[in-house]
């Protein structure tokens, strides 16, 4: 059993990212286009990995809702990149269990005559191992 | 030759100097050396050939304090030395009438030695007239040739270049012997291991025998009072003065001309234990170049010293250990 | 001169055009693109994890091969281009990127991030000059209201990249003007069009693209130009205010005088 | 041979508990050279001090070795001890066995063994001491200020007030400083001119003070109590002394193009100016770049209206030469450049303004006189947005570290007054913090919520986007309620960082004071020493030191020249003796000291020398003892090893090395 | 215990710390208990570019292991330049020695502040463990490289 310390250890490496430089100003939340469609939003990822709490990190939704459009990572101030945590404990929960977001069997349904490659190929990166 | 005698006697026979510092033969074919001459008489052992490698820059810091203007002959070369000594305030240009001369590389005697030419009782070919393509050598054994170029000094090759950097008139003309890289074999040392390099030093400095004569030849080691010789930097003991100094005088001595040595190359020339001692000037300046950007000591006298300048983006001393 | 191509997965497929128009255009003003051999796809998305290689490597072979022909190495597409871009500096800046990466590779010669990644906008702008190519252009745009849409991985992270102010560019605007079209400045340019969330999350990247399309039209746009595919591919979803919207490098050719020569062929 | 004495402190236990100060004493007492050695509590003590006296007179001491803290904590309290019992204070040297030994050291025998070496190496340098006397210097009675601002002007009231000349010199042309450009102050809501300009009135009539306008600095040479200073009166084209400040000048000139400085850009000026209506001295200034007369070379308006003949546009600038005894350093801040943040469109959106421009555009001198409107369309805001630490609290480089310290308060202090002169006018502040740690200063904050419906949301705003409607969509954070808020507004303030006044880089270098990566000046010690610079008679005075609002800057103005009136009031400085001094028979007279050294204490002379019986004329280097400040930096320059330093000799050195290494 | 504290190398080295930056900074990390190994020992100087060469030099002959020298932070000096013409004098003096094969880790320059107490100790800490590296100084002790 891997603990939730940890597992925040390991986000912190993946990302590269430091938590604790965070002042919660809310940039990144303030400027992420999914913010909606987030159960824990951006700027909370800091403290999901702060507390530790890094299984409910990993069962949210937010995880497959960030567009890696790296808006939050252009303008936090404090250069804390809460794009990269997101991105880092995607790849914990995918790594570590495989549970993948897409499975092979969805994709024919989801396809249309114009998808280019560049879609599915990024997808596949994100979703799965 | 007769040229620099004619032009010399003229000058000091119209007073615009009181005496001449050249070159006078010595007693053999091949090592001519310095010296003053005040009449006519005494020109008729001047020499000027491949074999006046001394620069007399140096000599200048007396004759300025004497009365009178001096005639000094400088190759291109020396000039360099000349010039930062002028810069030291060392000499004083007023006490110099600079004679610029042609050079087409100098000699170096153990260069024909080491090409087996042994018991040499003259040698023709060296005067700056002739082509200097060819040496002529007459030895017990028979006449032996060799070409010029072989027999060159080192510092020749890597020759800063014919132009001189400070005259009042200039005579006879110079050649371009430059062919090798000046930096080459301190490159090559570079990238030796460590464990080569200090066996590389340990082989050539093991050599000295602490004679002082590259510190006496050094235009650059023109103190008054060699550090070395004062007490300074003794901690009351003379003894440990003593093998302090035995220990660190080659590198101590390198950074105290550091930024201020020409290359002038006569350390080397008169070293009598032939020890490269080029090679520790050379590293300083070509990490001078390669660190704070090109400076060739000599070149200029109103150019900023790169160790008394600086720049705020200066690399970091962690530098040695972190470039490959 | 010669640059070394790398074309990437969509623009050998769906988004020929974009790689057939930008290939004439570049030899209409004098330059060419080899495409490098044996490219790999990029893999669409920067790997963002610190420990990830094996997704880095395929830019790498890319960097590594133009390093080797000594030519810089030119991207058309917004994705190729942010993953080259980032691994590139990775391979310069990151120590330990750099280690595995080689250890990985066995090369003659590690590679260090030596290549010069440079997009096809960039060539436009840095080394052929927007002046020179005004001069080419023959058939000008004029008077069309164009607004450039940049998305997000040409511009971000602007450190990286180094492609333009990430906040408020000018690249495509100067573009457009070179080949006599009329820019249309508008605050979404560089806001996200869902990138790859359309594949499962449809309705998410549509009101992007609908907030985009508004805010493009609203200013005063007719069209958009994109210089990837998947923005393409996401605009052309957007169902409000629907403008057309085109690769970059078609109005290019198109100004340029090759177009038709394309389309032929 | 000196004749040493050795004391070795106990510090109670900070050193006794890790260093064996009795086998310290034991194993010193060994030492050669060493007559007397003895330990006890506290050496720095009335008592301590005591047994060194005694010491000094029983045993005949020469030489004296503390063994205790810091040198940087009582080397002075030592030398003071050893001067009263008649030793030159300068044959006191320190082993800093406390904060180098026994606070960093755990294993008793390891710190011992340290503390004896260390104790040795003091001795060792000790027995090459000698005697040294400070040398004096006088005090010019007189204070420049570098700054015409708030700070500069009340540094330069109290200083004269005290007796003393002062010269202020200011940049623009007229004094005021950025306080000038202020509508209101906080956080009583006194309008800033009211205040200040009585101030401004008062340090120019004062008989003491001297105003250098549209001056600046352009070389400070000298030292504390006697620094020599140029400072360039920019050409102002206009004759003071013939100027009525009438007004028709500017009134008249056809060039009326130029962006005014004083409105931060929002309206123009003409090309002969005054920055405002209050301005001192009420003299005008012709710019240059603007005016007909100099780029095209016809027009020449404002003399033909000048009745009193003023107007000279032969003017030169003129370099004056003043002597000072102290230096405040006043120049105050300016507001970032906000190329770096494109998100918030303010180079995009006419609508988008600082705090700075609000406050022009509040005033009733300002480019709408007064009104509030938006400059894009002169349209009166409905809705208002202030962005908080704009630029202020980044980690990275597109902003500043530090938080600017007055927006919270000004921002307040705006929002209060909109809803307060227009009452229809929603405003919402976007914060990360409000931080008002001053007096009155959270009671000011809490009545713009409570008493003007000020709406404060806790979230960083992302990007604002100007709208084809004109507006601008503000996308922000709302932290505590969880939501993303996306709302128009009609204009949109930004609370952008301060930093100090850019010149100050140029200033600092000329007189030698430093400053941190942030631009700002650093001062002596930063709890302790707060107005003084590290640089001797050197002061600080404003934002130049730290970012402050008016009441701090005020309070430190006038700390600042109590400092520099301490100075002033003194006769004679002593110097410090540890100077470099050249022995003339190792000089060369080659000049490579004099280029290294900072301070231009180096000069050479021709001199003759007896050489060892060799009598002769040399160039030497003389070292001019009241400049030098003793850094060394010629000592190794020297390629003969004549020049040396007073107190940290080369031999003095090499002796402490030799003793860690024995 | 005793006995292998004896086997334990324990190098000699000298830091030179300016008197306003460094030494400072060394109090600090005294006062805040920061420790590092008493192989240090501190020689106090005003400036860094008080340091000559032959300090060093001379250091390493009479049998130091390590020789480090702290100034202020380029920009910083209290002398306002002082530790430029250090750098470059270090920078110069320390390409030397490795060129005749001596080993670099034995020589350092670090920056710090009087407010690095943490940076001072760290340094040591990092300094005294590359020393211990390195072993002995051999060939320092003999720059004729006799050995």
């Amino acid at each position: 059993m891997i603990t939730g310390k940890k597992q925040a250890e390991l986000i912190k490496e993946i990302s590269g990212v430091n938590p604790l430089k965070c002042m919660k100003c809310g940039k990144c939340s303030a400027t992420c286009p999914s913010y909606n469609e987030m159960d824990i939003k951006p700027h909370q990822f800091v403290s999901y990995v702060l507390n530790e709490d890094i299984e409910a990190l990993m069962q949210s939704e937010s995880l497959w809702k960030c567009l890696s459009c790296f808006a939050c990572v252009e303008r936090c101030p404090r250069d804390v990149k809460p794009g990269k945590l997101i991105d880092a404990a995607r790849q914990l929960l995918i790594r570590q269990r495989g549970q993948e977001y897409l499975s092979p069997d969805e994709v024919p349904e989801l396809l249309d005559p114009e998808i280019p490659q560049q879609l599915l190929v990024s997808a596949f990166r994100r979703y799965r191992r | 030759m007769q040229e620099l005698i004619k032009r010399a006697k003229e000058l000091l026979a119209d007073g615009t100097v009181v005496r001449v510092l050249g070159w006078k033969a010595g007693d053999l074919p091949y090592n001519p050396e310095p010296a003053y001459f005040a009449k006519d008489t005494d020109f008729a052992d001047f020499v000027y050939n491949g074999f006046c490698g001394a620069n007399l820059s140096k000599y200048m810091i007396e004759a300025s304090k004497m009365e009178g203007k001096t005639l000094v002959f400088l190759k291109p070369c020396d000039t360099y030395s000349f010039n930062q000594l002028l810069k030291e305030h060392r000499v004083e240009r007023e006490k110099a009438y600079i004679i610029g001369v042609g050079c087409k590389g100098k000699l170096d005697i153990e260069k024909i030695k080491a090409l087996g030419i042994k018991g040499i009782q003259s040698i023709s070919g060296a005067e700056l007239t002739d082509e200097a393509e060819t040496l002529t050598v007459q030895t017990l054994y028979g006449e032996k040739t060799c070409a010029y170029k072989d027999a060159m000094l080192e510092r020749c090759h890597v020759c800063k270049g014919k132009e001189h950097k400070i005259y009042d008139e200039l005579l006879l003309t110079s050649r371009d012997t430059t062919d090798a890289d000046r930096f080459a074999e301190v490159a090559r040392i570079e990238g030796l291991s460590p464990e080569e390099k200090f066996a590389f030093f340990q082989k050539e400095l093991g050599k000295c025998i602490r004679c002082n004569a590259c510190r006496n030849v050094c235009p650059a080691c023109s103190c008054r009072k060699c550090v070395f010789d004062s007490n300074k930097f003794d901690s009351s003991q003379k003894a440990n003065a003593d093998s302090f100094e035995e220990k660190m005088f080659h590198i101590i001595r390198a950074f105290h001309v550091a930024g201020r040595c020409t290359d002038c190359g006569e350390c080397s020339r008169v070293c009598p234990q032939g020890i490269p001692l080029h090679l520790f000037n050379r590293k300083f300046i070509k990490d001078i170049d390669e660190f704070y950007g090109e400076y060739q000591a000599g070149e200029d006298v109103d150019a900023d010293a790169p160790l008394t300048s600086f720049t705020f983006e200066d690399v970091e001393p962690s530098v040695v250990s972190t470039r490959s | 001169m010669k640059y070394s191509y790398y074309p990437g997965c969509t623009l050998t497929t769906k988004a020929k055009d974009l790689d057939a128009y930008g290939r004439a255009s570049a030899q209409a003003l004098g330059f060419e693109l080899e495409e490098i051999a044996d490219w790999q796809c990029c893999g669409g998305v920067y790997p963002l994890g610190s420990d990830e290689i094996a997704t880095k490597l395929s830019s790498v072979r890319a960097l590594h091969e133009a390093r080797e022909k000594g030519q810089d190495l030119v991207t058309l597409c917004s994705a190729c281009h942010h993953v080259i871009k980032r691994v590139n500096d990775d391979m310069k800046n990151v120590e330990d990127i750099r280690t595995r990466a080689n250890n990985y590779m066995q090369l003659e010669k590690p590679y260090a991030g030596e290549t010069n990644v440079l997009h096809f906008l960039e060539v436009l702008r840095d080394r052929v000059g927007f002046d020179v190519l005004k001069e080419k252009v023959v058939n000008p745009l004029t008077g069309k209201k164009i607004g450039a849409y940049y998305g997000c991985l040409l511009l971000r992270p602007g450190k990286i990249l180094a492609f333009d102010n990430p906040e408020n560019p000018a690249i495509m605007e100067d573009f457009i003007r070179a080949i006599g079209g009329e820019p249309v400045v508008y605050p979404y340019r560089n806001e996200c069009c869902g990138g790859y969330i359309s594949l499962k999350e449809k309705e998410l990247s549509k009101s992007m693209c609908d907030t985009i399309m508004e805010s493009a039209s609203g200013f005063g746009a007719e069209m958009l130009i994109t210089a990837c595919p998947l923005c393409l591919y996401n605009l052309n979803k957007s169902v409000e205010e629907k403008l057309p919207v085109y690769y970059f490098t078609e109005l290019l050719a198109e100004a340029l005088g090759v177009k038709e020569e394309v389309d032929r062929a | 041979m000196q004749r040493i004495g050795v004391f070795v402190c106990h510090c109670g236990s900070n050193i006794a508990a890790t260093v064996d100060v009795e086998k310290v004493v034991e194993i010193i007492r060994q030492e050669p050279g060493v007559v007397h050695a003895e330990d006890y509590q506290y050496m720095c003590s009335e008592v301590g001090q005591a047994k060194i006296a005694d010491a000094i007179h029983e045993k005949g001491l020469t030489g004296i070795v503390v063994c205790s803290c810091s040198p940087r904590m009582h080397e002075t309290t030592f030398r003071k001890a050893a001067e009263r019992a008649g030793l030159n204070p300068y044959m006191v040297e320190i082993a800093n066995i406390r904060e180098h030994c026994s606070w960093i050291h755990k294993d008793v025998e390891e710190a011992t063994k340290k503390a004896v070496i260390l104790a040795r190496a003091a001795i060792a340098k000790v027995n090459l001491n000698a005697p040294l006397k400070p040398g004096e210097s006088r005090v010019t009675k007189r204070a420049l200020i570098i700054g015409g601002g708030i700070a500069g002007i009340q540094t330069a009231l109290d200083i004269a007030d005290a007796g003393y000349e002062v010269d202020i010199v200011e940049k623009t042309p007229s004094i005021g400083g950025r306080m000038s450009q202020l509508d209101k102050t906080f956080p009583t809501l006194d309008c800033s001119a009211c205040i200040l300009t009585p101030k401004m009135v008062e340090a120019s009539a004062h008989e003491k003070i001297t105003i250098y306008t549209y001056s600046e600095v352009e070389k400070v040479t000298g030292f504390v109590g006697d620094f020599t200073v140029d400072i360039r009166k920019k050409a102002r084209s206009v004759d003071m002394d013939k100027c009525t400040g009438c007004g028709v000048c500017q009134e008249k000139c056809p060039s009326k193009k130029a962006p005014s400085e004083f409105n931060r850009g929002l309206s123009n000026r003409s090309a002969i100016y005054t920055p405002f209506a209050q301005a001192i001295p009420n003299v005008p200034v012709i710019d240059r770049e603007h005016c007909l007369k100099f780029q095209k070379g016809k027009c020449g308006v404002c003399a033909k209206v000048c009745q009193a003949g003023a107007i000279d546009y032969e003017q030169k600038d003129e370099i004056v030469t003043e002597k000072y005894g102290a230096i405040v350093v006043a120049t105050g801040f300016d507001v970032i450049k906000l190329d770096n943040y494109d998100e918030y469109a303010y180079s995009q959106s006419k609508d988008v303004i600082t705090s700075l421009e609000l406050e022009r555009i509040m005033n009733a001198a300002g480019p709408t006189k007064g009104h509030l409107e938006r400059l894009s369309d002169g349209k009166a805001p409905r809705e208002m947005v202030f962005i908080q630490c704009v630029g202020s609290r980044c980690a990275d480089d597109r902003g500043k570290s530090y938080c600017s310290k007055i927006c919270c308060m000004y921002t307040a202090k705006h929002a209060m007054l909109i809803r307060d002169k227009y009452p229809d006018v929603n405003v919402t502040v976007f914060y990360i913090d409000v931080r008002t740690p001053g007096k009155n200063f959270d009671e000011f904050y809490r009545r713009a919520v409570e008493d003007f419906g000020v709406n404060y949301i806790k979230g960083q705003v992302g990007k604002v986007a100007p709208q084809p409607n004109g507006r601008l969509l503000v996308q922000a954070s709302d932290l505590l309620d969880n939501r993303q808020i996306k709302m128009e507004a009609d204009m949109v303030v930004l609370a952008a960082a301060i930093e100090p006044n850019p010149d100050v880089r140029k200033i600092a270098t000329m007189l030698t004071a430093s400053i941190d990566t942030n631009n700002f000046l650093t001062e002596a010690h930063a709890k302790l020493r707060p107005v003084e610079s590290p640089t001797a008679g050197v002061f600080l005075s404003g934002v130049c030191q730290g970012p402050k609002d008016i009441p701090e800057t005020v309070a430190q103005a006038g700390a600042a020249a109590v400092k520099a009136i301490g100075l002033l009031a003194k006769d004679k400085l002593l110097t410090n003796p540890c100077t470099a001094h050249s022995d003339e028979l190792l000089c060369n007279g080659c000049s490579t000291c004099a280029n290294v050294c900072p301070y231009g204490a180096i000069t050479y002379e021709v001199r003759q020398v007896n050489d060892h019986g060799i009598r002769e004329d040399r160039r030497l280097a003389v070292v001019n003892e009241a400049l030098c400040q003793g850094c060394g930096a010629c000592t190794v320059a020297c390629p003969s090893g004549a020049m040396d330093l007073k107190g940290f000799s080369n031999r003095q050195i090499l002796a402490e090395v030799d003793a860690i290494c024995q | 215990m005793s006995i292998e504290t004896n086997e334990t190398f324990r190098p000699k080295i000298v830091a030179f710390c300016c008197n306003w930056c460094s030494y400072a900074g060394a109090d600090l990390a005294g006062s805040s208990r920061l420790s590092y190994p008493a192989d240090v020992k501190i020689i106090r100087v005003p400036c860094s570019c008080r340091v000559n060469p032959m300090f060093i030099l001379r250091a390493f002959e009479k049998g130091a292991d390590g020789v480090i020298l702290c100034g202020c932070h380029p920009g910083d000096c209290h002398y306002s330049t002082g530790n430029y013409y250090a750098r470059r004098r270090m920078t110069l003096l320390f390409s030397m020695l490795d060129y005749i094969g001596v080993e670099n880790g034995r020589t350092r320059v670090e920056w710090v502040s009087a407010a690095e107490g943490v940076k001072f100790s760290a340094t040591m800490n990092e300094f005294v463990e590359k020393i211990r590296s390195l072993g002995k100084n051999v060939r320092l002790g003999d720059l004729r490289c006799r050995s």
